[in-house]
């Protein structure tokens, strides 16, 4: 009985050296710019091989580098209103109904760089859901729709564990 | 001071998250009483379901329902990703100790206790097989 | 516009789904359908992996988006070489148990009948579920669903069986939340959950100590799940005292699911460059290699079959992590890259599923666990002791059995690493199978009676009947027949194409 | 005494809010999970009054065996009429092509009121089926034992 306690001491200073290694990493609590709520950065280019942006064209080193990274490419460009060098990049999808094209990436001035984001993939169903779907509740149309087959999971593993319970206890009955 | 507050209480939750981990995860392990195991278990779970909600906290944010006045007023929503997430791994969670609860209460029927030690020694003695190996009986 | 065999890995996991449920409906009505609609399910399930297997080597990965969404904002399906591979194995050596189990477990749970099958439909859900998802969360809730029902599945029998799943359950459990919290990291840093998503992710954040920590995660929880050495200890007991079926079902293909998903998460969403930044490959191999050593030693010790057998899964799994800890070193065609892991993922599950059915087979008709009861069984029982010798004798590795295939590979394999400690390791066991496997055959062909006059026996020839024999006969048959194909490399085109896949082999 | 009067009051109240969590999930908090497990604890106030037989008898095991399985045919049911309604073209699960209605969005919207709706029958009656497994009593114990008799 000593011998497990002492083996759970170990492993539990383990863990904690390894999360004391992990915590400088860790993203800080309630960011607003957090990878997971708003985007995540992919990569960075020299600000002249992106002038052509201004003029409303795609520029080709941006192309080049999507490409290489395997991401799917931008269709169009389009300037964030009320901004100074902030660009939003479409690409194209394919769903029934909706629209050809969504926001995927966000690009950034800065300074001398540009800094090129991949937008989490929330910010759709934060911004477009209650027109997709025409639920107002976040949570429900993601658990039932855009996620629904999670769900499904979900709903199975509850079926399980009751039929598990009856494998297990029932003794009389037909089952 | 400085180094304080960028490393602990910026991320408060992680700490938070750790320290619940740890005293589930030495419930488990530790304990003999098979329910106590099932409570650390539980306390487990339920420390990462409470890291990964943390993380679709947003400074400021309101709850993730569609609200236009909310959108005028310049509020944000937080995240309702970890929400969808969490709610499936609480069922899970839930059908786990469900699970559990029933092979404790066999046990019970079978050894007549819940002491780890003790069902191991009672099990010794009888072999598993043989004409009393058939459930239910 | 969807063909109709891509809408095939989405009916797989769900009509196996809505038949456990029909499954409970109607055995409430008719105890007996049960079976029959668990093997209408099963056959439909084979019969489209198989076209599921032809369209991917034809016309390339199926990628399907569940409820419409494009991936990044929803879950897709995502069926190449590698799970239309696995979903086949999976299927099969689950319709080979479902067959055998239709006496069985009338026999070992005649009044659990029903709920016996629908749990074990709902497994075969969450197992197909695991191999054709593509989004990582998606997995967790899958990988759920299939221990759950391992874990009921196991317990069926009682009494000891219970401690056996309640520490299966604690320890699966404890993975599972791993694998969620690696989940979790993952999610903190990139913002995504779709694997092909993510692997686009993460390459800047190689460096980074969450994305690590997040890997030494998943790779502990499903290192539980798959039994490897140092978290292995919830396996022998499980495999010794669950119902036979279940444990060919959990040595055959459970726990190489979990390889599976192993496979997936390190080789799809961390890719080979990531693998080659630490030495983790390199540990895998060391600890498996330890793993093989150990679990045929300890295999060695036992008096029980089936829990002999159990520690001999414990060092197949040791092959298979040791084929794949190798993957990335041995680079060659025939023998490099993943083609000896998925070839011993598959050979594993025939040898096994035949040696725990032959027990089983035993248990079923004389009440025999241990192997000092065996006198004479060779006459008793001739048809299973000889399919129970042919699996042996292919887990020992005598050519052309399948046992032998994936023992050369990994030999060859390690050769071109350079790790000729790992090939005196693969010989020595093959010395030590030798052993465990000699003293089963020796007691049932060879010892007359038991010292102490034991007398186990008055029934003469004592067959056990022909839906338990076949099942265990076509797995035997296979052992030897896989073996030819694999020297023939017939189905090397397939794991070429996985190679292919990780960028593990060049393009000719 | 005290305790059954009570429930006989409360058990209406406790399953009319359960519907309502389940209905309501679309605009508001909620859901068919919550709305379920609320619908569940009244059988379990239901048997913590009047006894394990008599919730056995308003809730029998047939009808408890035949919901559990309802709640998962709705929820799989209607991502296979998805594909049906549009012979093949849309995935499993996109709502938006069963013609509940003309609008493709309304269409997803009765779609997911419609899981919720199949989540919660799962859900209440797989609750209530393992409370009622796990409260049952060993035979040989006797009825002297049962605590959940109640008065």
């Amino acid at each position: 009985m000593r011998g497990i306690r002492a083996l759970t001491l170990i492993l539990i200073a383990f863990l904690c050296a390894l999360f004391i290694y992990v915590a400088e990493d860790i993203p800080i609590f309630g960011d607003p710019e957090a990878a997971t709520i708003k985007y995540v950065e992919l990569f960075q280019i020299h600000a002249k091989d992106l002038e052509s942006l201004e003029g409303g064209t795609l520029p080709h080193s941006l192309v080049r580098n999507l490409k290489d990274r395997g991401f799917p490419p931008i269709i169009r460009i389009e300037k964030i209103p009320h901004t100074e060098g902030q660009w939003n990049g479409y690409v194209e999808k394919e769903e029934p109904h909706y629209p050809k094209e969504e926001k995927y990436y966000f690009i950034k001035k800065e300074g001398t760089l540009w800094k090129v984001y991949r937008y989490a993939f929330v910010v759709r169903w934060i911004e477009k859901g209650l027109k997709e779907t025409a639920v107002p509740n976040m949570v429900t149309y993601g658990l039932a729709d855009y996620r629904g087959y999670d769900t499904l999971g979900e709903t199975t593993v509850i079926f399980t564990a009751g039929v598990s319970v009856i494998l297990l206890l029932r003794r009389k009955g037909r089952l | 001071m400085e180094w304080f507050l960028a490393k602990i209480f910026a991320k408060y939750n992680y700490w938070v998250f750790i320290l619940l981990m740890l005293i589930g995860f030495y419930g488990i392990v530790a304990k003999e009483n098979l329910i106590k195991k099932i409570l650390g278990l539980n306390i487990f779970q339920t420390a990462i379901f409470l890291y990964f909600i943390s993380l679709g906290a947003v400074k400021g944010g309101t709850a993730p329902i569609v609200d236009e006045t909310i959108i005028q007023k310049g509020y944000i929503y937080t995240n309702p990703l970890p929400h969808v997430l969490i709610l499936t791994a609480i069922v899970v969670s839930v059908a786990t100790t469900a699970v559990a609860l029933s092979l404790v209460i066999r046990m019970h029927r079978e050894y007549g206790t819940i002491e780890e030690s003790e069902i191991i020694e009672k099990s010794l003695r009888e072999p598993p097989h043989g004409e009393n190996s058939k459930p239910g009986t | 516009m969807v063909s109709l065999v891509e809408h095939l890995p989405i009916l797989i996991v769900v009509l196996s789904l809505l038949s456990a449920i029909t499954i409970l409906i109607a055995g409430w009505i008719h105890r007996r359908t049960a079976w029959f609609i668990s093997l209408g399910t099963l056959l439909f399930q084979f019969i489209s992996s198989l076209f599921i297997l032809e369209y991917v080597l034809t016309r390339g990965s199926i990628r399907y988006r569940l409820g419409g969404w494009v991936p990044p904002w929803g879950i897709e399906y995502v069926m190449d070489p590698l799970n239309s591979y696995v979903l086949i194995i999976l299927l099969f050596l689950a319709l080979i148990c479902l067959l055998y189990s239709k006496k069985n477990i009338e026999h070992e749970l005649p009044e659990k009948v029903v709920s016996f099958y629908t749990v074990y439909q709902l497994l075969i859900t969450g197992l197909c579920g695991i191999v054709v998802t593509g989004d990582i969360f998606n997995m967790y809730v899958f990988i759920e669903i299939a221990s759950l029902s391992a874990y009921a599945l196991i317990a069926s029998r009682g009494k000891i069986a219970l401690r056996a799943s309640f520490t299966y359950l604690v320890l699966g459990s404890i993975g599972a939340c791993f694998f969620l919290l690696g989940i979790g990291f993952l999610y903190a840093i990139t913002g995504s959950l779709n694997m092909h998503d993510l692997s686009l992710l993460l390459p800047p954040f190689y460096k980074n100590r969450v994305v690590i920590a997040a890997f030494a995660f998943i790779l502990v929880g499903l290192s539980i799940k798959m039994a490897l050495f140092p978290l292995h200890t919830w396996l022998p007991d499980a495999h010794a005292f669950a119902p036979s079926e279940i444990s060919a079902m959990l040595s055959g293909i459970i726990i190489e699911v979990s390889t599976y998903a192993f496979i997936r998460v390190a080789f799809s969403v961390f890719t080979p460059p990531f693998l080659g930044l630490f030495p983790i490959l390199e540990i895998l191999s060391w600890l498996a290699a330890i793993a093989i050593l150990f679990g045929s030693v300890l295999a060695i010790t036992q008096r029980n079959l089936k829990r002999m057998l159990a520690y001999s899964s414990v060092a197949n799994m040791g092959y298979i992590v040791l084929a794949l800890g190798l993957s990335l070193s041995a680079t060659t065609p025939p023998w490099g890259g993943l083609n000896p892991a998925l070839m011993h993922i598959l050979n594993h599950a025939l040898m096994k599923g035949c040696l725990f059915l032959a027990a089983g087979g035993f248990i079923y008709k004389a009440e025999l666990w241990d192997i000092d009861q065996f006198y004479q069984l060779g006459k008793k029982m001739p048809y299973t002791c000889a399919a129970f010798v042919i699996a042996a004798l292919s887990m020992i590795g005598i050519p052309p059995s399948v046992g032998f295939v994936s023992k050369l590979y990994i030999i060859l394999a390690s050769i071109e690493a350079k790790q000729f400690f790992f090939v005196a390791v693969l010989l020595l066991s093959s010395l030590l199978n030798l052993i465990y496997f000699w003293r089963v055959i020796e007691t049932m062909y060879m010892k007359t009676q038991g010292e102490e006059g034991h007398e186990p026996s008055s029934y003469s020839k004592h067959e056990i009947p022909m839906g338990m024999l076949i099942p265990i006969w076509i797995l035997s048959s296979l052992c030897i027949l896989m073996g030819i194909f694999w020297l023939a490399k017939i189905p090397m085109p397939i794991l070429d194409r996985v190679n292919l896949l990780f960028g593990l082999f060049q393009k000719p | 005494m005290i305790v059954e009067t009570v429930s006989r009051v409360m058990i209406p109240f406790i399953q009319l809010f359960a519907l309502y969590v389940i209905v309501h999930g679309a605009g508001g908090p909620g859901g068919g999970f919550q709305g379920g497990v609320v619908f569940a604890s009244s059988f379990i106030l239901y048997v913590i009054a009047f006894g394990l037989a008599g919730g056995r008898k308003r809730f029998p095991e047939s009808v408890n065996t035949l919901f559990s399985s309802l709640g998962l045919y709705i929820y799989g049911g209607i991502g296979l009429l998805a594909i049906l309604f549009s012979k093949g073209m849309a995935q499993y699960l996109n709502y938006g092509f069963i013609p509940f209605t003309s609008h493709f969005e309304e269409n997803r919207a009765l779609g997911m009121d419609f899981v919720e709706m199949g989540i919660g029958i799962t859900v209440m009656a797989i609750i209530a089926s393992i409370f009622f497994d796990l409260a049952e009593k060993e035979e040989g114990k006797g009825e002297k034992e049962n605590s959940w008799n109640g008065s």
